[in-house]
């Protein structure tokens, strides 16, 4: 089994399961904060996968996009808390 | 011999990152799903950065990757600590097996400022 | 011929609408730059309409890139036409606006907007390229969109959600219908598709494509059951606005629709039906929204989709002439439009309502401005010699040679509507004896002093000027108008000077 | 917003992130990247910024009125289209100077553009933004 | 500082990169105001990889006995909030402590306290809450503090 | 690949309507962001699909070689993708004024301007 | 012939701004305009023997529009009908107005009418007829309308105009259906065609349309009731346009267009049914008012009547009765007007059972009364026995239903002489009332042009041989009359004729004697009132209107998702119609379909999952987040499919757009909670539908082939001449860098748009 092959049947399948457990934990939620962290959780398996991508097509290219990924994701957990934390002032 | 050193990365890595998967999908209250959730997938995303790093051997992607982990550990756990900080205000329940809250009744709830300690509130 | 000078009427407004940004906040001088800007375009678009007119087609690759490798920007008569009324009644309603508008909104970017609109109208009269064309689309629809909510008062955002959702519902349409193009050609520029469209066996989804480009350019163009959001939102920004809007935004669909249909696509039998069809109805539709509304603005509004139905049914028909008069229309309609709006902001300012029921007594207080609105209006219906009579005899006269009588009906209808409306506006509005007091003490026209007043009404009289011009004169509109029908109708020339003389074979059939 | 740690990891990220967003910039011309993302995630590091310190200080921060980067950038990449005209080609040409910068790579009216459009989008961006969080309604 | 990332991110090791690197970093240091102890980071380069060593130890520690527990069927948390006053005294410190212990499996940082005397410390194992503070005091505290000051 | 993302597009032109067409504001404008994600899923999917070969020229080349994805396609999504995200951008807003003004959500409190004469 | 048209126009303009000295008194100055015109026709009668006069100007060539005109026999009669009774019609209103605030818009009005009706009748080109025709409609309507603060004044004009402009409108559909049959706009050329377009298929709409225009025009039945509506208008107009000139302009375009679509049996019958009808009926209704102007405006109807009907029976004599006619009752009614306006402008009122023994007071008045009303009974050495003569003389010939048509004849002229002396006779007759003993003459100016014109009628009545031969044969040539007819004489001997005539004028004068004018049939004839073309036309309208407003509010309901339905529905309906008729769906999974891998599904299904959260979904923030993972999942497939330039984009967007949600939701009240099984069912199948639809298309789109020739060439030139090895960014800054100009232009706006959207509040006051 070369390091392609490998990828592909071994730590592909194993990535995409985790992604469907996150994504269970999305659309269960119960809560937005669950779903928020989910969300996250999300992108930060999707920066794996770019990775295992670029590996198997020997694209370093696409190495850059995890890297904007790593960096802005966040912005968007910070966001979902700003707006839990205005929602509750407002009430 | 880079390859399994390829292939070992990336199990470890991929397995790190399936565990916070379960924990996440597993866990019974927000706060633990999100403790387990952060630092695994740093940790995992990082095995499979290096993976990467080892994979291409040159020096330009190995400072990518570096640069890759070192902005996911400088932000993970601030977003953790704000969605943590949020769910906490809005009220979100601690599991019911959980030992001690005290936190609780520390909020001023008009302007959200967090006493150190009980008493200063009064 | 390449013409690097080509795209001056659109750096012109890209340049006037930076420099205004520049100036944020300072009235004045927006007022001035404003002004200049728009008259410098005029230049600009005057010097290339006769530039074009004498050479015929004038191209320009942008970047230096060969078509259809890079953007095209291509003017012939026709764009060349609608740009050079684009500056004609870009101009006057600058000049209106700058009295007509008021200081806050100018405080909040009224003047660059309006140059972006017209920056988008005159790139998208320039397109050689489908992509481009729907970029400028774009720059028009936002532009539109922001001057149609400038202001923020609850008539005006309520029919903007409906403005801005349709409007977007037809990028999206024309998006996918340049989709689809691509997938079928892998070509954006227009004279190139035209090469390619032609050479796909599969017919079928040739008009497909074609009724996608119909569907979104028919959402912009207002066409029944497609008109929405023009009556819903037109008679809610200021006169000044409006008049540009109704002037120019859902011509600017039909132009669209006039060059994809003769240069892209050519229309089956089908599409043909379909067009009359809809053009009937939409005459019909918009005849009679005009006689149900009270208000001016809003019966303009849907004089404006009735007539869009005459534009239609001419490419409907397709024939030369019917082509020669969907143009006349179209240059007349422009014209005369915007000035309907125009004077309908200058009734406003006089009697502060738009409502017929409470309007009276202009034409006591203000003889010669009501003499002067009568003019517009008869030019509206159609009094000959006025401009709007000339096209309908090539339309009338193409319903016999094609035999689509029903089309004749409703254009016959909606003729006899319009002119009802409009006697009617007239005997209302001018005739009926003045309301009450309370309504004089609120205008603003009176007060004004000299200067303020001939900022309004000049503009109001280039255009009035203009329509009589277009009338009377109707023999130069008529060989312009015929000349661009023959142009749209032979598209070989247009592809040879984008792509260069061997681009088009000589038919082998034959 | 008022969190210590946000505060203090945004200080130290928005420096990060604009130099990213610089590099990203730069280098669009050779990997993906480029003028829009550049400016995009710009603003982003401001946005991150006024989350963590408040709008006020962001603007302190900014010294100019994000709405100014507009007309500038969109000025810019104007000029950069205008250039070749003036050169006797028509709008838009590239025009390359020989001289070679890493990262960078050559010097050319297209590298203008992009900056043109790094700083419009960052301006516009930040107006949006901005505008939408201290204007309550 | 700056400029090492700028070098780190594009990979070239050249001398005009690194000019241009610092040009650029300075620039971008004015434009967002004056950062007074951007320094001293290049004086502690020993003390900070004997940390990170410390503390990739301590997280594979942690990282097992959380999976252990997330891939068991039944679970032996103990969870809480625990208030731990602090040592760390400016904001970088607080920042740089509080993101460690979110890092670490198994605790994670609710809040500050405004004051920032003490931090609200969500804990999954949590047998005895002293013992606990103790040993984030001598451990991860001790040695941050000891770089950062 | 291609019939999934045949689906998906067919999929988010149709929620994309079935959304525009509730009585909601923000249902309307996530319609909306819907079809503009269908329309550019079209274009892409249109374009042709390639994996693993971005049109980027490799080091060493000079030219494109071999299989790579279509640049064209690409550029149009990126230019389409901007334009929506301003026209987003203006629609959040005046979804806010809207609000602002008549302290609603539902769609059918709007049309003052369609139903007076 | 031009100047001459043109100088009304010129004319008008001068009025228009020389309000003042007009209003004082030099009114009588626009009255030389007229005549100078009159003397100018005058002066051409003579060449007219010679053939008609002709002058060719190009106006819109291209279009075979031409100013040309033509002078011919027809043409003249109506140039001296239009500048001579002109001439007396502008003196009587200078005085009849005198000092009226808005006198020179007055005149302006009549000039452009004069000038409009001068244009249409020597017009030799069916557009350039059809443009003046348009004028002297809308001439009518600002005449009619002249008292513009009554609502009566305005519904009226408005009345008129509408009618006379559908049938204007439906004329030009004529005009330019005859022009495309037959090639050319040129009357004279038609001339030469009239056999082609009587053959043609269409001629059967030809025919209707022309009809259309004359019908509305002349007030014939059932279009006739405009015509007495329009008597609002101040008594000159009355008497120039709806009587002598304009409502003629019918009778002109009939007798113009019998020479070329003439003499077959459906204009023949056509003709002689309505112009029958209409004398009948407007003849009977005259009696039943008591109105002067009333009473003459239905007998102007009935004379309209006769001359249609003549123009129907189109028999030589009838012809030459239709051109004599048209001078007799011009000469008579305009006289009658006139001096109904006399009393009206010194009594105030124009009730005739008020009016009595007014003769003693102004007997010149009186005078011009008598003689017209001699005149319009037909009463020997009047001109208009001579009409009268000449009309028994046609109906007793015409070829089949002579009887009948005689009879008809005669009865409507038994009509036509009661009111010719309700309002010629009995005003003056009898004992004058005490109120209105110390009235006076009016001045001059007032009664000489009523004199002059009834004057005129016995002139030639006596001297008929006067209009013969100069006029009324040029007219009888010009409408197509070929056959030599006795010449008009005084006295033709006794005949049947001569008896029919005694029979009206016996029958007239008992039934003015006997019956007083008087409301007493009006019950009568209100119970039919419903009936009435009038009411008729008026329920029609209001029906018309209802509808438009159900059908305008149907489509145009306020409701944003109504639009959309309607929208989607027509796409989904005719590009489905589309895809049904012509296009062959075919699917070939191997050629196109590349495999499926694990990452494509499960990215596929998550998508899925997202978007079908999104849609239900009770909760804002929920169908954001799972909005953002649809974006996030796209992202991915960017990545997968050699984009990365794409994902970064779509990435940093999607985040920023929910910062944005974020920042805006926060305020928002939770969806609405409407749960309409139904609704929601109908909206899923249609939008299903519709995405079905777009899939179809893509497909069939995919299985076209491609040429890459244009990527191939970015591929391959991006860095040997761009100088970029990120294709996609090259053609961003580059090869298409015009959109992204254009691009950030539109950024740009939507920035100043929210600017201003959220920080600007104009206040309500503010006209803009
Ligand atoms: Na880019
Ligand atoms: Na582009």
């Amino acid at each position: 089994m070369n390091l392609n092959e490998y990828l592909t049947y071994v730590v592909l399948p194993i990535l995409l399961l985790a992604v469907l457990l996150v994504a269970y934990r999305f659309f269960k939620g119960p809560a937005i904060v669950n779903r928020v962290i989910a969300l996250d959780l999300l992108i930060t398996i999707g920066i794996g996968i770019i990775t295992i991508y670029s590996i198997q097509t020997g694209q370093s290219t696409f190495l850059d996009d995890a890297m904007i990924l790593a960096l802005i994701a966040f912005l968007g957990t910070i966001a979902f808390s700003y707006y839990l934390e205005k929602k509750k002032e407002n009430e | 011999m880079s390859d399994i050193l390829i292939m070992f990365l990336c199990t470890v890595g991929s397995i790190v990152v399936l565990i916070a998967a379960i924990g996440i999908a597993r866990m019974p209250d927000f706060y633990l799903q999100l403790s387990v959730t952060i630092k695994a997938a740093t940790l995992g995303i990082g095995l499979l950065l290096a993976a990467a790093a080892v994979f291409f051997a040159d020096v330009s992607i190995s400072t990518k990757v570096l640069a890759i982990i070192f902005f996911l550990v400088l932000t993970a756990p601030v977003a953790g600590h704000m969605i943590g900080r949020a769910a906490y205000l809005i009220g979100t329940r601690l599991w019911k097996h959980s030992v001690v809250d005290e936190l609780k009744g520390k909020y001023n709830d008009q302007t959200h400022q967090l006493e150190s300690e009980e008493g200063e509130k009064q | 011929m390449t013409d690097r000078y080509l795209i001056l009427p659109i750096i012109g407004h890209m340049f006037t609408a930076v420099l205004l940004i520049f100036f944020w906040r300072k009235v004045n001088t927006q007022r001035i730059i404003s002004v200049l800007g728009s008259l410098a375009v005029m230049g600009l678009s005057v010097g290339l309409f006769i530039k074009t007119y004498r050479a015929g087609y004038l191209t320009m690759q942008a970047g230096n890139w060969q078509a259809p490798f890079g953007i095209t920007f291509v003017a012939d008569v026709f764009s060349s036409t609608m740009i050079l009324l684009t500056g004609f009644t870009g101009l006057a309603v600058c000049v209106y606006s700058t009295v007509g508008i008021s200081r806050q909104r100018i405080q909040y970017g009224f003047f660059p907007i309006f140059h972006f609109l017209l920056l988008g109208l005159n790139g998208a009269f320039l397109a050689g390229d489908i992509f481009n064309l729907y970029v400028w689309f774009e720059v028009i629809i936002i532009s539109s969109f922001v001057l149609m909510t400038l202001g923020g008062r609850k008539p005006q955002v309520e029919g903007g959600i409906k403005y801005v959702t349709l409007n977007l519902l037809a990028s999206v349409m024309f998006l996918t219908a340049i989709a689809i193009l691509y997938g079928l050609t892998g070509s954006l520029n227009m004279a190139d598709l035209s090469l390619k469209m032609s050479a796909i066996p599969n017919k079928g989804l040739v008009e497909i494509t074609g009724l996608l480009f119909f569907i979104g350019f028919g959402i912009k163009s207002a066409v029944f059951p497609l008109y929405f959001w023009l009556p819903s939102s037109y008679h809610t920004p200021p006169s000044a606005i409006a008049a540009i809007f109704g002037g120019l935004l859902t011509k600017v669909g039909i132009y669209a629709l006039i060059r994809v249909y003769t240069l892209i696509f050519v229309p089956d039998p089908f599409t043909k039906q379909v067009f009359l069809v809809i053009a009937s109805l939409t005459l019909l539709t918009g005849a009679f929204g005009a006689l149900t509304k009270r208000n001016m603005r809003m019966m303009f509004s849907y004089l404006i989709v009735c007539h869009i139905g005459f534009l239609l049914g001419g490419i409907g028909m397709y024939t030369r002439l019917a082509l020669a008069g969907t143009v006349f229309y179209l240059v007349h309609d422009i014209i005369v439009k915007t000035n309907l709006f125009l004077v309908s902001g200058l009734i406003y300012k006089i009697r502060g309502t738009m409502n017929m029921d409470e309007l009276g007594g202009m034409y006591e207080d203000y003889p010669r401005l009501s003499l002067l609105f009568s003019v517009v209006f008869f030019s509206l219906v159609g009094i000959p010699p006025l401009s709007g009579f000339w096209p309908k005899i090539y339309l009338f006269r193409e319903t016999f040679t094609t035999g689509a009588w029903y089309l004749l009906a409703a254009m016959i209808i909606a003729s006899l509507v319009t002119l009802y409306v409009m006697a009617k506006m007239w005997g209302d509005v001018f005739w009926k004896k003045g309301q009450e007091m309370e309504n004089k003490l609120t205008d603003d026209f009176s007060g004004m002093n000299w200067k303020k007043r001939g900022m309004l009404i000049t503009p109001v009289v280039f255009l009035a000027v203009l329509s009589l011009y277009i009338g009377f004169f109707a023999q130069r509109i008529n060989v312009l108008s015929e000349r661009i029908a023959n142009d749209l109708l032979h598209p070989e020339p247009y592809i040879q000077a984008v792509l260069g003389a061997d681009a088009v074979k000589t038919p082998q059939s034959e | 917003m008022k969190s210590i740690i946000l505060k203090t990891a945004s200080n130290y990220l928005l420096p990060l992130l604009l130099l990213f967003a610089v590099f990203i910039l730069f280098r669009g011309h050779y990997k993906p990247g480029g003028g829009f993302v550049g400016g995009l995630i710009a603003s982003i590091a401001f946005v991150l910024h006024a989350f963590a310190n408040g709008l006020q200080s962001t603007r302190k921060l900014l010294r100019y009125p994000p709405g100014a980067f507009i007309p500038t950038g969109l000025a810019i990449s104007l000029l950069s289209g205008l250039a070749p005209m003036f050169a006797g080609k028509p709008f838009m040409s590239a025009e390359w100077l020989s001289i070679h910068i890493p990262i960078i790579g050559l010097l050319g009216t297209p590298l203008f553009f992009d900056i043109g459009v790094f700083f419009v989008v960052i301006g516009i961006a930040l107006t949006i933004l901005f505008t939408i969080s201290e204007t309550i309604l | 500082m700056l400029t090492l990332i700028w070098v780190m991110l594009t990979g070239e090791l050249v001398v005009v990169n690194f000019a241009f690197g610092f040009i650029l970093s300075y620039v971008i240091l004015w434009i967002v105001g004056e950062e007074d102890d951007s320094k001293r980071y290049f004086t502690r380069v020993p003390a900070i990889i004997s940390f990170i060593f410390f503390f990739i130890y301590e997280m594979l520690k942690a990282n097992l006995h959380v999976a252990y527990d997330v891939i068991t069927p039944r679970f032996f948390m103990k969870p809480g909030i625990v208030k731990y006053p602090l040592d760390a005294r400016t904001n970088l410190e607080i920042t740089f402590f509080t993101n460690l212990i979110s890092l670490t499996p198994g605790t994670l940082i609710l809040d500050v306290s405004d004051d920032k005397k003490v931090v609200y410390i969500h804990v999954m194992y949590l047998e005895d809450k002293d013992a606990f503070i103790q040993q984030i005091k001598g451990g991860l505290e001790k040695r941050l503090l000891d770089i950062l000051r | 690949m291609e019939l999934l993302l045949l689906i998906l597009i067919g999929i988010l032109y149709a929620t994309g309507i079935f959304m525009m067409l509730r009585r909601s504001m923000v249902k309307l404008l996530i319609g909306l962001i819907l079809l503009g994600n269908g329309a550019n899923m079209l274009i892409f999917l249109l374009g042709g699909i390639t994996r693993g070969k971005p049109p980027i020229i490799g080091e060493t080349d000079k030219v494109l070689t071999g299989v790579y994805a279509d640049p064209v396609p690409q550029s149009l999504i990126l230019t389409a993708i901007v334009i929506s995200f301003g026209l987003q951008a203006f629609a959040i807003v005046l979804l806010k004024r809207v609000h602002a003004l008549i302290q609603t959500d539902d769609l059918n409190d709007l049309n003052t301007p369609d139903t007076s004469i | 012939m031009i100047i001459a048209v043109l100088s009304g126009f010129f004319f008008a303009i001068i009025a228009l701004l020389s309000g003042k000295p007009i209003r004082k008194n030099m009114g009588w100055i626009p009255a030389l305009l007229p005549l100078t015109l009159f003397i100018y026709f005058f002066s051409l009668l003579p060449a007219l023997a010679s053939g008609p006069l002709r002058f060719k100007y190009e106006w819109v060539p291209s279009m075979g529009v031409n100013a040309d005109m033509k002078l011919d026999g027809l043409s003249m009669l109506f140039c001296l009908l239009i500048t001579g009774i002109g001439t007396g019609v502008f003196l009587y209103a200078s005085y009849y107005l005198k000092g009226h605030q808005y006198l020179n818009r007055f005149f302006c009005y009549l000039s452009i009418f004069m000038a409009a009706m001068l244009g249409m009748v020597l017009a030799d080109n069916l557009v350039l007829l059809f443009v003046f025709w348009e004028l002297t409609s809308i001439s009518s309507f600002f005449l009619i309308g002249f008292n513009n603060e009554e609502k009566i004044s305005r519904r009226n004009a408005l009345m008129a105009l509408t009618i006379t402009g559908a049938g204007g409108f439906l004329l030009m559909a004529g005009c330019i259906l005859i022009g495309s049959a037959s090639g050319t706009y040129s009357i004279n050329s038609l001339l030469a065609s009239a056999g082609n377009l009587q053959q043609h298929t269409l001629y059967g709409w030809m025919l209707l349309f022309i009809f259309a225009g004359a019908f509305t025009k002349s007030a014939q039945f059932p279009f006739h009731f405009w015509l007495p509506g329009a008597m609002v208008a101040p008594t000159p107009v009355s008497a120039y346009l709806h009587s002598a000139t304009m409502v003629k302009a019918g009778i002109y375009l009939l007798a113009r267009f019998t020479p070329i679509l003439g003499h077959t049996a459906p204009w023949n019958i056509t003709l002689m049914i309505v112009g029958g009808i209409t004398m009948l009926y407007s003849a009977f209704h005259s009696l039943q008012r008591t109105d002067l102007k009333e009473i003459l405006a239905y007998s102007t109807i009935a004379a309209l009547g006769i001359l249609v009907f003549l123009l129907g029976v189109g028999t030589d004599a009838a012809l030459l009765a239709a051109a004599a006619f048209i001078l007799v009752h011009a000469l008579y009614k305009a006289a009658l007007f006139m001096v109904a306006g006399i009393l009206d402008h010194e009594t105030g009122t124009r009730h005739v059972g008020l009016l009595r023994g007014l003769g003693k007071v102004m007997w010149p008045v009186a005078t011009a009364g008598l003689l017209a009303a001699l005149s319009s009974a037909g009463v020997p050495l009047t001109y208009g026995f001579i009409g009268k003569d000449l009309i028994y003389e046609a109906t007793l010939h015409a070829p089949s239903f002579a009887v009948l048509l005689t009879a008809v004849a005669v009865l409507t002229n038994i009509f036509v002489l009661y009111a010719g002396f309700q309002a010629g006779i009995r005003p003056f007759a009898g004992e004058l009332p005490q109120q209105y003993r110390q009235l006076h003459l009016p001045g001059w100016r007032l009664w000489i042009p009523p004199l002059v014109l009834a004057l005129l009628g016995v002139v030639f009545g006596l001297l008929p041989s006067l209009t013969d031969e100069a006029l009324i044969r040029q007219v009888y040539t010009s409408i197509g009359g070929q056959g030599t007819l006795p010449p008009l004489k005084i006295w033709h001997g006794f005949n049947t004729v001569l008896l029919l005539s005694g029979i009206t004028l016996v029958a007239g004068c008992l039934l003015y004697f006997l019956y007083a004018p008087s409301a007493a049939f009006r019950p009568l004839t209100d119970k039919w009132q419903h009936f009435s073309p009038e009411a008729i036309t008026i329920k029609c309208s209001r029906a018309f209107l209802k509808f438009s407003n159900w059908y305008t509010n149907l489509f145009h309901s306020g409701y944003l998702r109504a639009y959309v339905s309607i929208i989607i529905i027509f796409i989904t309906c005719l590009l489905g119609l589309k895809l049904v008729l012509d296009v062959k769906v075919y699917f070939d999974i191997k050629t196109n379909i590349s495999g499926i891998r694990l990452y494509d599904a499960v990215v596929f299904a998550i998508i899925l999952a997202a978007i079908w959260k999104s849609v239900s979904t009770s909760s804002r923030i929920n169908a954001v987040a799972s909005l953002s993972v649809v974006g996030y999942c796209i992202c991915l497939l960017f990545v997968i499919y050699s984009a990365p330039d794409l994902a970064m984009t779509q990435f940093t967007i999607d985040t920023l757009t929910v910062v944005l949600f974020v920042l805006v939701l926060f305020r928002l009240p939770p969806f609405l909670k409407i749960n309409d099984r139904k609704v929601i069912l109908r909206d899923a199948v249609l939008a299903a539908l519709f995405g079905a639809v777009i899939s179809i298309i893509a497909l069939e789109a995919m299985n076209e082939p491609t040429t890459k020739e244009i990527s191939r060439f970015y591929a391959e030139n991006a860095y040997v001449m761009a100088k970029g090895k990120n294709v996609v960014n090259v053609m961003l800054v580059d090869f298409r860098g015009f959109d992204t100009l254009v691009e950030i232009t539109v950024l740009t706006i939507a920035a100043l748009g929210v600017y201003s959207l959220m920080k600007l509040r104009v206040n309500s006051t503010t006209k803009e």
